[in-house]
């Protein structure tokens, strides 16, 4: 046991920090630190100048562009970008279908996809949650049927995140309603611009459009985008989500988040209520990111750590909570949610409502709360 | 000791519920009223009017109805429950409180009866850019020039603001003088409306050299008139937290017992079961302290008006976090939207609590005066 | 709506805290009021101090010696009682037994047990919960075969509180297996000097005795002493659980508990959190107080309003939290919990580890918490 | 960064578990031993000096074995799993802890020697009637006569003080010296035993002209030095917590998988399931800080000591509250006894804190740092 990074692992964060402080235009980095939001252009300029440096997907095959790291490594980088207030690589690209294609992919896919979703000049969207199937992914109820080389999908998707800037979709899509409901699922790649395919965005409850429902009619889709195997789906799906969970606890991002809340509300700082639940907040978070580099520790071979589910839980609570605080220290100045910039509240306080209320997603979304309670019981306790 | 209402009061809800579900009958209306110019019904508030609800809180002899505070509270609960965007707290609880309280006769005659028939809006404006629920803003400052008063300043945010047509202001006097209140004409200042994270209005509102009439005698400190009015306008705000909090537990309870997930309905699911039991519980307890501070406003007393306040405005923060929070929770992403009303409530919950007072502002408070007694007495 | 009490219960309250401060013995309300346990000798004198003035039992039929008081009366003597430090009646006889033998017993039953209950004459232990049954009261072992006109029973209680003072016990006893198994149960009245019944101590985890084991081998009971008739127990029993669970939440005591630290710690009341803690709690019980008082105003014609789950549900769980202040109050002092009265540390600081060890039992006996949250979320919510 | 145990490590868990388990197979044996005097099994001490347990944070030149925070953490650990009541955090980790600190070498070759063998118990006496956790009590006060030293006062609650042979005994000098650190033989004390709330042993001892020998220089203000060395012991603490902890949340979830209610073993509950869920979380939470704090004792410096000793007790605090009681509610009736090991647990997890200070003290600690730091570096 030891609590020092090795010298080339500090010597690793070092050159990470460097970079991330010095290459990434301030501008990005200050929107993403004040919680503000991302044009589509500044996350797409952002990843770019990572994937010129090799740093935009590093858990990808190395041939693909990815980094023989370790897992330590990997979470320094992660860590370190949320520090630094670097947009994450999009996850649809950089976590989700990237590794989805270099795994189940045909050759063809590889070469005509990977570069392009390393660089960003694809866009991804992510099919997956449908309107009546929630959690139970299982039971979606879009089709694809087979017409001659193509497929010809039909139904509609929902929660699609950034649908609006999406270039192509990957969907699970039911091939065949005649087996069990798993084994009936398939993985379509689809061209947002097909004919039949259209984007309706979804207004939050913080005013933002940050989702959307896809809906498809009569969308044909060359043969050729299948990823894997007809029914093969479920399994990607499983892949996939795997990998989503790793690292999923917005360590950082949160302890950042809090430093910077200290530093513009800090005249209630001498209130002892508000510094008691700083300091319980400082503690959490500390507990929370010591697991995260425990569980990094103990992974093996790619596989995440059961007590990953440990890190989204409670990942997630903390977000919550900071951004709770936030709204509290703001007081009657969060009511300006909506004001234009000539406000005379601060924009931090003016944020912190909007910034509340769309964080309650981040218990639900990519497996809720709930579903990582199911994982601890069963999974890690066997109940 | 007596938790009920009488037969008049039930039939008051009544008349209101009916009312409010023809301008409110599904989420849809209040989210296409909300998107529309002024963000709130006029043919209601018209309706309100006549129905005698505007001028409830104020004497006959100044236009209204001299009803007392069950009454008034049972009004802001059906506006919660239906996340009614019209400015009933701000425009008659509140200004129309300031102006009741310290108005002269012809002043009280003139704008509450105008505002009882819905003529006149008004908008209290006593919040300072940054500032915490003091009676004692220092954003806005009154100068005298002969019997003339101007106001220089910017208040922010001034709830209901956008649409107001006079503004009752909280401004600092002259040379130590404390805090004295006027009326303003919306004219006369600078208005910059927005919409607050429900989307109900609200206004930025800044005075240069604005042309004010004060309430009442001029030159008086009001602060502790100020306090009283808000710690009112605190009562009745919980009032109209728990109608959203109402609403938030049957629709979880609802959604529950309907939504099918794993081909099962959610209520299958005892983690979830167990958890709107715990929403029912703060509820009930909300809805306890929310009755309890309500009648404490007939005693008339001030300081207990006050530590009454800060009693249901901590209860109604904690509560109102909770069951905000479970709601959308247990719901899953359809709440996350503003197409349903269980996260715009939460929306609701959280402009009211920042508005009016939050836990941590009451928590202190009472922290404060606890050793001002041996035990709390409810009754 | 109106919160000033009426002059009739103004009076009445009035009345109820003159009698509870002047006439239960001062040093029987101190031992309450600072948490030291009580004799059998002072329980019994307490009762029958209240007895003699009709305050005993007064939910019971007014022939029996009960009043005929409204439930906000009621209220109020319960609170009174909690508020001056006076023992609650022993609520095996007032709230348990007594109430079950005026609705279901024989008059000679009545005659014979009613007024000797009332006073304390006869100290009445529970023979309910089983080792394996817990929550789940029909599953019980414990047979009563008929034996000419005599029952013998056989078998184990446990849980039983203060078994060790008990006269007679009162058991639900199996006396038919053929049938389903609520219906196969009936309530026996045992004299505990019965050859065959033995109690054995169980010693919890605050070092107390307070409950015991009950064992029946071949204890022989006239077919005199069965409540009701064979096979309606579990009918008594739901009878005689739904009164315990009215008036349950033990407000005015949890108040009073902190009212006294606040004295007791009065110097740690300058840290600001520790204010803030007390702040809190004493607004929640403000709100549990007002719930119980709507509660009140609402129960229709003794039946326990729905709420009254609520009741139980916070009132614990407020009680062990108050436990909790005490006990970080207390802080190193805590650990002298069974330190001689030479100690050189305050009483009340020795006394708050047992009696917060002591009071996780609150959430959990006379139906737990859990069962409580499955009330409300069944009979309230529908759920 | 590591946080993996080596092979010597994990063989010294092993080696540690397996005595204790000879001695402690199940709570009975454990309760057995608590029931009789001394309050511990002297057999199993000497076994632990024979292992070089005792022995194992003191140097070999001091008769010990010169182990690091690591080793004796897991020792701390095994004893906390089976709520072992042999005094070894008060004797070896705390008192001789000071005794290393502070004495002189012919002091340490001969305490920790003896302490090491297991012939010589020692409890640190650093605690007023009613004190709070500080490294300055008052309750006890040195004086000298040329260069005899005597104690008057009190200390109480001295851990494992009931069988100890000697005190070392933290006063307050003469003339506003600040706190100085003595030896006492017990002889010279008057020493009254009592079982704590867990049932392990504590006393009150008084001290009345006791002579009493000072530890290295004589008449040195050593405030620092017994702080940190409280610190260190807090941390091995925490680790006996941890250890407690697990115990705790594997005994949960043994019974909600074999215990049966309404027909079913009770996990088919989720209620209750999802509690035990996050019972694991805190679980790990803790795991992660206890073995963080650990790490930073190698470190040396005694302020990161100080502050990692704030972070993990106020971490345990929580985590062991949380699951501590959770541990009894999913249990039921049977955790409230003494025959069971899950309450009893409950009730070391208590005195462990308010011994070595509780949640409330390790905030304020930290709220005072807040603004000593931008944000919280793990590494």
């Amino acid at each position: 046991m030891q609590l020092e990074l090795s010298p080339t692992d500090a010597e690793f964060r070092d050159r990470m920090r460097e970079f991330f402080t010095s290459k990434v235009p301030q501008e990005i980095r200050d929107t993403v630190l004040e919680g503000r939001h991302l044009t589509r252009d500044q996350i797409v300029e952002s990843q770019r100048t990572l994937n010129a440096e090799g740093l935009a997907v590093p858990d990808w095959p190395t041939e693909w562009g990815g980094q023989d790291w370790t897992d330590l490594q990997r979470h320094l980088w992660h860590e370190e970008m949320q520090r630094a207030g670097v947009p994450l690589p999009l996850a649809f690209n950089a976590s989700m279908i990237g590794p989805v294609i270099a795994q189940f992919g045909t050759e063809e896919q590889k070469q005509r996809f990977l570069p392009d979703t390393a660089s960003l000049d694809i866009w991804w969207s992510q099919g997956f949650s449908e309107p009546d199937a929630g959690s139970d992914l299982a039971s979606l109820r879009t089709t694809a049927v087979r017409d001659g080389d193509d497929w010809v999908v039909n139904g509609q998707k929902t929660w699609t995140t950034l649908g609006q800037y999406g270039d192509w979709i990957f969907t699970l899509v039911r091939t065949d309603t005649e087996v069990k409901k798993q084994q009936g699922i398939s993985m379509l790649l689809i061209d947002m611009t097909t004919p039949g395919v259209e984007v309706r965005p979804i207004e939050l409850i913080d005013g933002g459009h940050e989702v959307n429902e896809v809906w498809f009619s009569d969308v044909r889709v060359p043969g050729d985008l299948l990823v894997g195997e007809p029914g093969q789906g479920w399994t990607i799906a499983k892949f996939l989500l795997g990998n989503e969970r790793v690292g999923v606890a917005p360590v950082g991002a949160t302890k950042r988040a809090l430093a910077t809340l200290k530093e513009t509300a800090a005249d209630q700082l001498q209130d002892p209520l508000v510094r008691a639940r700083v300091a319980e907040l400082e503690n959490q978070l500390l507990a929370l990111e010591l697991t995260a580099l425990r569980v990094v520790a103990h992974s093996a071979g790619g596989e995440p750590h059961p007590a990953s589910s440990v890190l989204k839980l409670r990942g997630t609570e903390l977000q919550q909570a900071v951004s709770e605080l936030a709204l509290d220290l703001a007081g009657p100045a969060a009511l300006a949610a909506r004001a234009d910039d000539d406000s005379p509240q601060e924009g931090w306080a003016r944020r912190t409502a909007p910034t509340y209320l769309n964080l309650r997603k981040a218990s639900i979304y990519g497996g809720s709360n709930e579903i990582q309670r199911q994982i601890i019981s069963r999974t890690i306790l066997g109940l | 000791m007596d938790f009920t209402y009488d037969d008049e009061q039930q039939a008051l809800r009544e008349a209101v519920r009916g009312l409010l579900a023809t301008a409110y009958a599904d989420h849809e209306a209040r989210r296409r009223t909300v998107a529309e110019e002024p963000g709130f019904d006029r043919a209601l508030w018209g309706r309100l009017a006549e129905m005698g609800i505007l001028g409830l809180p104020f004497s006959e002899d100044d236009g209204g109805v001299g009803a007392g505070p069950v009454e008034i509270g049972i009004v802001c609960q059906e506006l919660g429950r239906v996340l009614a965007p019209e400015p009933y707290l701000a425009s008659v609880v509140h200004a129309g409180g300031l102006v009741a309280a310290l108005g002269s006769p012809e002043q009280k005659a003139d704008l509450l009866g105008r505002l009882s028939s819905g003529e006149l809006l008004l908008a209290a404006a006593d919040t300072s850019p940054g500032g915490r629920w003091t009676a004692e803003p220092d954003g806005v400052r009154a100068s005298v020039s002969g019997d003339a008063w101007t106001l220089d300043g910017v208040a922010d945010p001034v709830v209901g603001g956008e649409s107001a047509d006079m503004f009752v202001v909280t401004a600092t006097l002259p040379d130590g003088g404390g805090t004295g209140v006027f009326v303003v004409d919306a004219s006369a200042a600078t208005v910059s409306g927005y919409a607050t994270a429900d989307l109900t209005r609200a206004a930025s509102v800044t005075f240069d050299g604005s042309a004010a009439t004060p309430l009442g005698e001029a030159g008086r400190d009001l602060a502790d008139n100020v306090a009283t009015i808000s710690d009112l306008t605190r009562i009745m705000g919980a009032n109209q937290a728990l109608g959203v909090m109402q609403s938030q537990v049957r629709a979880t309870t609802e959604y529950l017992k309907s939504r099918k997930q794993f081909g099962v309905t959610l209520n299958t699911f005892q983690a979830l079961t167990f958890r709107a039991a715990d929403m029912y519980v703060e509820l009930e307890l909300a809805h306890s302290m929310v009755d309890w501070a309500t009648m404490t406003i007939a005693g008339g007393d001030p300081d207990a008006v006050a530590v009454a306040a800060d009693r249901v405005g901590l209860q109604v923060s904690r509560s109102g976090r909770h069951i905000g929070q479970e709601a959308i929770q247990l719901h899953g992403g359809i709440a996350m939207t503003a197409e349903y009303s269980v996260g715009v409530g939460t929306a609701h919950l959280t402009v009211l609590e920042q508005w009016l007072g939050n836990a941590g502002h009451h928590l202190t408070r009472l922290s404060e005066r606890v050793d001002d007694h041996e035990l709390v007495e409810a009754i």
